[in-house]
């Protein structure tokens, strides 16, 4: 039979360590519910500049604001510390350089993903004279005094990538969000795993909001289709570590029938996984990744990409500037959040890129591609 | 055994200790009176050190029963000691290089002021004790490692005498003392026997023990042989108990002329920050001893030939031929041995086996020069022939006693057949039978064609083992004594006249 | 040479006193045991090689760290390192097979080249080696994210990535030997004889008395030097197997340096020098390997992880860390 | 000989703040010259600030090194002290003074347990003290998905953010901390202790010093350090954070600071008013990179750098003063 606990490999051990555990505490249903409906909405704004679209625009007056450039833009940066953030900045200073008549002087500091130098920072950016602050922050809940602060020092703030708890920001930007990704990701793999078939799913860290809400988004996913999840375990991005991890599990399972991912840093890790150990490769999501993206291709995986796109860390240029010019914003400014899936895989790939490169980095048109992405 | 007296200070009863399943100490009695020098004699690994270690807190015995005025105690450590009125200097130094005299001093014991340690009062009272044992050169704020090894000794004794004891214990006091430095000492011991402090003593200078106790407890082997009034005993009744046989008093015989052969080692105007114009010749078949004062430069010597701290001016040749001695591995390449005077700092490696120690050497420079198996019987051979006891040749060597602990180090360097030895106090810390069989290993090494250079602070045996004798004073060689030289012309040179001056 | 008297069978009292490798041993068994029960498969030739193999790099980085500790130092850059050669590799192969040998050469030559910066700054500058290698790890890492603009770039042929991820398939008994076993196996029995050497005996003295070992005419500082350029090969060739095993990524190599130091405590090796087996070092790394691999079957939650870890870590050290009364 | 004049043991000011000086003036000059301002009134606050958090960790920190220990374990502490301290007060003036005392107690529980691990278990402080770090980190992940609590409003204002003059009250706590680490070092007996211990603790034993005890009082006042770091982040952060400490890198970083500020790592010898020193260096290199927006890896590298040439600089030192 198909029901799960039927059978001799579903016995009660399978289900003793499984199951999706206790629902995050960051999960919020309002914002849940509001993310997966922006999936289905439509964006305002040129679809081949997706990162000036807006889904849901709300618009806020920024006359206050107004001031003739050019202009001294100051960024607080959470850090540089992976590939995503490596992608997104470099689209950022392309942006800068595009922009480059309107902005005299681009201020990056980068708080290394330490929260108490972050807010030191941004105190010491509001010494500086700038004219605009653009935040990405380290830590959502811990972040929201500095900025608070940096509001208040009169300067228009924009926030983007992780939020704050504050509307004081003249403008949050991101893409629809982490809901979104993981319930993308969910979805596909609990409908192409075969039926009472058994999921573990790989997480990076526990405790970075961007990536709870991936999880319990796919939780709820998980729970509603009565997926079997075997195992939800993390992988700190470590490939080794992830090879090891599904190794074991299809050891102590004989196989798994799917697999999801918080982040795509592991998922031809886990991929490899399979193939070393000679099974099939079951339905799978990454991300944007280029390397992931080829071994999907190559090996004909059934597969998803849900992204978190890195062209985003446009927007705050294109939106600081808007500001300084007296133009309304939208308030928040959400952006699409495009999926990769079988049909257009083709188009996001690009083997001229290296592997970790991010195929949604929307920085084809900037100055210095392809070479800054190098 | 004499009944104890009745107002015993110090009553121990059936104490035993082992160590890893070997017995150390085995039933053994001891007692003390107030105003008594006990002195404890025993070969090297009898178990004296243990047994003092026992008695003031640092081991707990396994078994018998220790009485401190007449209760009985359970030491859990060496405060419950020093809180029953045991003090102790060790065999071993026990002092912090980085702090000062004071702080050493009075470590554990500060002297505090509204919960505050008082470092007035602490330095006070450290410059009144060093006073009151002759000492009026050594600041109470110098730091110790600063010191000479004399003044640690001092310093050693100031830290036990701090604690007020009623019983002091004094593990080989003198081991590090000159003469004029144990005379003070002696001058301290009748003052605590006058108080009516009770003294244990455990030294090897049977003299010391002659000139200070009034009974006398012999170790052999973990058991206590006798105890004997020391006025109704003589040394060599001592030493039958001790070694269980008759030992000859006397040192073996001196080299004849004829047995000199050329020169081995020969060093010309050299010095270095501690050495000043040092001219020397050893021949093949002599022993040169070195005389001077603590301090004077002997060990400078012996590291500048080892190349430890070498020459830097000057020349040294070897066998005719000028060499480099820019570091142990060239000087033991020009077959130069070296026996340090810190055996537990640098003479072994503590937590090796026996075997392995004695291997060091051979491994570190000549590995390539025999076979494996070949170097290790013969190592085994050295270990037999210099009479090393252990539990075997795995054996750990910080287990050890010291006097054996030194016979291994002999043997590390006898395996590289060198042809200089320098010897910097040889025989310190060791028995008298060890003794004698170092001393007759000098002299048939010195036999067999080597050149030995040995440092000693023991006149006696300077005298007795010497050939010839050069004695150093401020980093020089104050002077050259023949054979047949006395204690008073060794130290009237090492003394010198600018020394005098300075007093 | 006089025995003063006959103790247990000197190999059983060597393989119990402190630095023996029986406390490990016996944990080892316990969790064999643990997983035979829950997983019984595991123990299956292929499957158990398949083990071995991936736990080579982490074993080989134990035996490599072993060298350093028993001298009396620390090398803490090695995971850095580990990380710095494969993201090098993959930059400097760009993926073309023919680069690979060449490659594989350049990663010994680096390995062995950073390995002799830290001795040589540890012993003759006399920083210690704790802080030389903290800052070598800050320079390794912060110099490999600049050189390679915080993203991996380029990547690894299979040529390469067969080291650590293939085997030598269809083996009589055991099934599968994976390519990454046989280099431990090697590298392992190497370690065994240099530590049976004049070598490994001297490395064992600078260890506990550097002082006696430098008076006794071993060349102390060279010999140090050498136990950190070994600690640095052994990185390189776990680069390679783990840069095989994975692939390229900045993770590649992060916190191994704690996990090599954990292993070699489990294995009896004394922190401080002088004591120890090479043999001990490795198997408590095999140990630590076996432990995650347990928490895998026995499903303990990711989050519990580290606690069920420390737990362990702590639990067997203080087994094997009881030592003679020293009163 | 016997006349030979001995200096008296100098507990010299460390060359740390030689090397502070130096860094200071030069990076003024190239700041300057960079068209910037490093003494301005918002770019020393951030300084002092960074310097407060290291500064409370690394002299707790210091106490332990100075015994011949070590602790791994403070960055959980200080995560852990975040939490109960935020979760404790939950936003309200009132809970402030219970809310501090239970993370200040939980932090010395444990310490303690680092120290009885330390000294009765007779587990080498390295592995005990990651291993503790391990069990706190087991404890923070499964607990936590990330920021939790609220730091009460009246701490925020205090100790987060008010300052005197340029001066934060946090860098005036760290202040205070020192002085009395300081006072305790040298006018206790706890304090000599302590230096016996790390200087020999055989010696120290055969002195009638109660090594476990000293040792175990030095690891709870590490880690009423690292609990107080977590209570002035608290304030910072204005809520619990589980993982701050370890993005800090508040470990080896307090370890770094420590030996730059010329305390031995092998114990026994070394001081207080030098790790803040050490901390003060870092904290200024940090402040001039940020000035100049150097990229952050080169600023590791050259933080690799300077800690490895600081304590070149004081090997060198002390072999020539050995040799003199
Ligand atoms: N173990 C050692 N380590 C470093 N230096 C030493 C050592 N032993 C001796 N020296 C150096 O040699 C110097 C010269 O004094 P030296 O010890 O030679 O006097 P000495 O006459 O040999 O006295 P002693 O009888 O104490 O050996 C000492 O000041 C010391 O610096
Ligand atoms: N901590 C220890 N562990 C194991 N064995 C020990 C220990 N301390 C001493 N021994 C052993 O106990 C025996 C007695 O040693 P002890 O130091 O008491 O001798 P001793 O009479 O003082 O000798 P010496 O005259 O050489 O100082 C020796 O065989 C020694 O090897
Ligand atoms: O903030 C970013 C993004 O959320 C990304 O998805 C993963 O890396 C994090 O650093
Ligand atoms: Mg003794
Ligand atoms: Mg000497």
């Amino acid at each position: 039979t198909d029901e799960p606990g039927a059978g001799p490999a579903g016995s009660p051990s399978s289900s003793a360590g499984a199951g999706t555990g206790e629902q995050s505490k960051f999960f919020v249903q309002a914002d849940y519910d509001a993310e997966l409906a922006l999936l289905g909405a439509t964006p305002t704004g040129a679809a081949d500049r997706p990162w000036e679209q807006v889904l849901n625009p709300t618009m806020v007056e920024t006359a206050t604001f107004r001031k003739a450039g050019p202009h001294k833009i100051c960024f607080s940066n959470a850090a540089l510390n992976n590939p995503w953030r490596q992608v997104g900045f470099k689209t950022m200073q392309a942006e800068v350089a595009a922009q480059k008549g309107r902005i005299k002087e681009f201020v990056h500091v980068d708080a290394e993903g330490k929260d108490q130098k972050q807010i030191a920072d941004i105190n010491d950016l509001l010494g500086k004279g700038c004219d605009a602050l653009i935040v990405s922050p380290n830590t959502t809940a811990t972040l929201t005094p500095a900025v608070e602060a940096a509001c208040k020092a009169g300067l228009p703030v924009v926030v983007f990538d992780r939020g704050v708890d504050t509307k004081c920001p003249v403008t949050f930007i991101n893409p629809i969000g982490g809901y979104g990704f993981g319930h993308v990701g969910a979805e596909f793999v609990s409908q192409k795993m075969k039926p009472g078939g058994k999921l573990l799913a790989l997480r990076i860290l526990p405790g970075v909001d961007v990536l709870e809400t991936r999880w319990s988004a796919a939780k709820v996913a998980f729970d509603k289709a009565k997926v079997d999840v075997v195992g939800v375990e993390f992988t700190d991005g470590d490939p080794a570590k992830t090879k090891k991890i599904v190794d074991d599990y299809i050891q102590r399972y004989g196989t798994i029938d799917g697999v999801w991912m918080d982040a795509g840093a592991v998922a031809v890790a886990a991929v490899e996984a399979f193939q070393d150990a000679g099974k099939p490769v079951p339905p799978i999501n990454g991300e944007d990744q280029l390397d992931f993206l080829k071994i999907w291709k190559d090996k004909k995986l059934t597969a998803i990409a849900p992204t978190y796109p890195t062209y985003q860390w446009r927007t705050p240029i294109i939106a600081a500037l808007r500001i300084l010019d007296g133009q309304p914003v939208s308030n928040p400014w959400k952006l699409p959040q495009p999926t990769i899936t079988q049909d257009n895989l083709d188009q996001y790939l690009d083997a001229d890129m290296p592997p970790l490169h991010y195929a949604m980095c929307g920085c084809t048109d900037l100055p210095g591609y392809p070479q800054r992405w190098k | 055994m004499p009944d104890p007296p009745p107002t015993a200070l110090l009553t121990l009863r059936g104490i035993g200790k082992s160590f890893l399943g070997v017995r150390v100490l085995d039933g053994v009695d001891l007692d003390v009176a107030p105003g008594e020098v006990h002195a404890v004699v025993g070969e090297n690994g009898a178990g004296k050190s243990t047994l003092m270690k026992i008695v003031s807190g640092g081991y707990a015995p396994d078994e018998g029963t220790v009485e401190i005025a007449g209760e009985p105690r359970v030491l859990r450590g060496p405060r419950d000691a020093q809180r029953a009125g045991v003090g102790i200097i060790h065999q071993e130094f026990n002092l912090l290089p980085e702090r000062t005299v004071a702080e050493n001093v009075y470590l554990g014991h500060e002297p505090v002021r509204r919960g505050l340690v008082d470092r007035r009062a602490m330095r006070g009272r450290t410059d009144r004790l060093l006073a009151s044992i002759g000492e009026t050169t050594l600041a109470a704020d110098a730091p110790v490692g600063q010191l000479g090894v004399a003044q640690q000794q001092v310093v050693e004794i100031a830290k036990a005498l701090a604690l007020d004891a009623r019983l002091l214990i004094m593990d080989e006091p003198t081991a590090a003392l000159a003469d004029h430095e144990v005379e003070l000492l002696y001058g301290l011991v009748r003052r605590l026997q006058h108080r009516g402090i009770g003294v244990l003593y455990v030294s090897h200078r049977l003299t010391e023990v002659f000139d200070l106790s009034g009974r006398i407890t012999v170790l052999k082997d973990g058991r206590r042989v006798t105890t004997v009034d020391t006025a109704g005993t003589t040394t060599d009744e001592l030493v039958r108990h001790m070694v269980g046989r008759e030992l000859s008093s006397y040192y073996p015989q001196r080299a004849r002329p004829a047995d000199r052969g050329p020169v081995r080692l020969a060093v010309r105007g050299a010095g270095n920050r501690k050495l000043r114009g040092i001219d020397l010749d050893v021949r093949a078949g002599e022993v040169l001893g070195v005389g001077g004062l603590q301090g004077s430069g002997r060990s400078a010597l012996a590291r500048a030939l080892f190349g430890v701290a070498p020459f830097t001016t000057g020349a040294v040749t070897r066998d005719g031929t000028p060499v480099r001695l820019r570091s142990p591995r060239t000087a033991m390449r020009a077959g130069i041995a070296y026996v340090t005077e810190d055996r537990k700092g640098e003479g072994i490696v503590p937590r090796q086996s026996v075997l392995d120690n004695a291997l060091l050497a051979s491994r570190a420079v000549f590995a390539a020069r025999s076979g494996r198996a070949a170097r290790t019987a013969r190592v085994r051979d050295l270990l037999a022939a210099v009479e090393v006891r252990a539990a075997g040749d795995d054996q750990e060597i910080r287990f050890l006693s010291g006097g054996n602990q030194q016979k291994v180090v002999l043997a590390r360097w006898l395996a590289l057949d060198p042809q200089v030895l320098l010897f910097d106090e040889p025989t310190r810390g060791i028995d008298v039978g060890a003794k004698s069989a170092i001393h007759d290993l000098v002299r048939r090494l010195a036999r067999e064609g080597a050149a030995v250079v040995m440092i000693s602070s023991d006149l006696p045996e300077l005298l007795g083992m010497s050939d010839r004798i050069v004695v150093m004073r401020d980093g020089r060689i104050a002077g050259e004594l023949p054979a047949g030289a006395t204690e008073e012309d060794v130290m009237a040179l090492a003394v010198g006249h600018a020394t005098e001056a300075e007093r | 040479m006089q025995l003063v008297q006959r103790r247990p069978g000197r190999l059983l009292r060597a393989r119990l006193r402190p630095g023996g490798v029986l406390p490990i041993v016996a944990i080892l068994v316990v969790l064999l045991v643990l997983v035979g029960i829950r997983q019984p498969g595991f123990l299956d030739p292929p499957s158990l090689m398949s083990f071995l193999g991936r736990s080579a790099p982490i074993i080989l980085l134990a035996a490599g760290q072993y060298f350093v500790i028993v001298s009396g130092e620390f090398d803490l850059s090695v995971g850095s390192l580990v990380t710095a050669q494969v993201v090098v590799a993959a930059r400097l192969i760009d993926d073309d097979p023919a680069r690979t040998w060449p490659v594989v050469l350049l990663l010994l030559a680096f390995g062995a080249l950073v390995g002799l910066v830290n001795g040589l700054i540890t012993t003759r500058l006399r920083v210690p080696s704790f802080i030389t290698t903290l800052g070598m790890y800050l320079i390794l890492v912060g110099a490999v994210y600049l050189w390679s603009d915080g993203a991996p770039k380029g990547g690894l042929p299979e040529e390469f990535r067969r080291f650590g991820r293939r085997a030598v398939e269809d083996v009589p008994v055991l099934g599968r030997l994976p390519y990454a076993l046989l280099v431990l196996v090697v590298l392992a029995a190497l370690a065994v004889v240099l530590m049976r050497s004049d070598f490994g005996r001297t490395l064992v003295a600078v260890g506990d008395n550097p002082r006696t070992a430098h008076l006794s005419g071993v060349p102390v500082w060279r010999t140090r030097t050498a136990a950190f350029v070994l600690s640095g090969l052994a990185a390189a060739v776990a680069a390679i197997l783990l840069g095989g095993y994975s692939g390229v990524s900045f993770q590649a190599g992060a916190g191994l340096e704690f996990g090599a130091i954990t292993a070699v405590v489990l294995g009896g090796v004394v922190l401080g020098g002088g004591r120890g087996s090479v043999v001990g070092a490795m198997l408590g790394a095999l140990t630590l390997e076996l432990l995650f691999a347990l928490m895998n079957f026995y499903g303990v939650s990711g989050a519990l992880r580290s606690t069920v870890q420390g737990a362990i870590i702590l639990l067997a050290v203080a087994v094997s860390a009881t030592r003679p009364s020293s009163r | 000989m016997r006349g030979l004049s001995l200096s008296p043991a100098r507990r010299a000011v460390p060359g740390v703040f030689v090397a502070l000086a130096l860094t200071l003036a030069v990076g003024w000059l190239v700041v300057l010259a960079d068209g910037g301002q490093l003494f301005n009134q918002s770019t020393t606050v951030s300084l002092l600030h960074v310097a407060a958090g290291l500064g409370l960790v690394a002299v707790g920190q210091t106490l332990v090194i100075l015994g011949g220990s070590l602790d791994l374990s403070v960055a959980y502490v200080i995560s852990l002290s975040t939490l109960v301290a935020a979760e404790t007060m939950n936003g309200s003036d009132g809970a402030l003074l219970p809310a501090v005392g239970l993370a200040l107690a939980v932090s010395a529980a444990v310490g303690l347990l680092n120290g009885l691990l330390v000294t009765r278990v007779r587990i080498n402080a390295f592995i005990a003290t990651l291993g503790v770090g391990l069990l706190l980190k087991g404890y923070l992940d499964s607990f936590y998905d990330g920021p939790a609590g609220s730091t009460s409003p009246g701490l925020v204002q205090s100790l987060g953010y008010q300052r005197v003059g340029p001066v934060p009250l946090s860098f005036l706590l760290l202040l205070a901390v020192t002085g009395a680490a300081w006072f305790a070092l040298s006018r206790t007996r706890f304090g000599h202790h302590l230096v016996a211990v790390g200087g020999d603790p055989e010696v120290a034993r055969l002195s009638g010093v109660r090594n476990d005890r000293v040792l175990v009082t030095a690891h709870v006042l590490c880690s009423l350090c690292a609990g107080l770091a977590g209570i002035y982040l608290a304030s910072r952060l204005g809520s619990g954070a589980p993982r701050v400490g370890t993005e800090g890198l508040y470990d080896l970083e307090s370890i770094a600071a420590v030996v730059i500020g010329g305390t031995a790592l092998a114990g026994g010898r070394g001081g207080v008013v030098g790790t803040v020193g050490g901390v003060l260096l870092l904290a200024s290199i940090d402040a001039i990179f940020n000035q100049l927006e150097v990229d952050a890896f080169f600023k590791q590298v050259i933080r690799g750098v300077i800690i490895i040439a600081a304590v070149a600089v004081y090997a060198r030192r002390a072999l020539r003063k050995a040799a003199a």
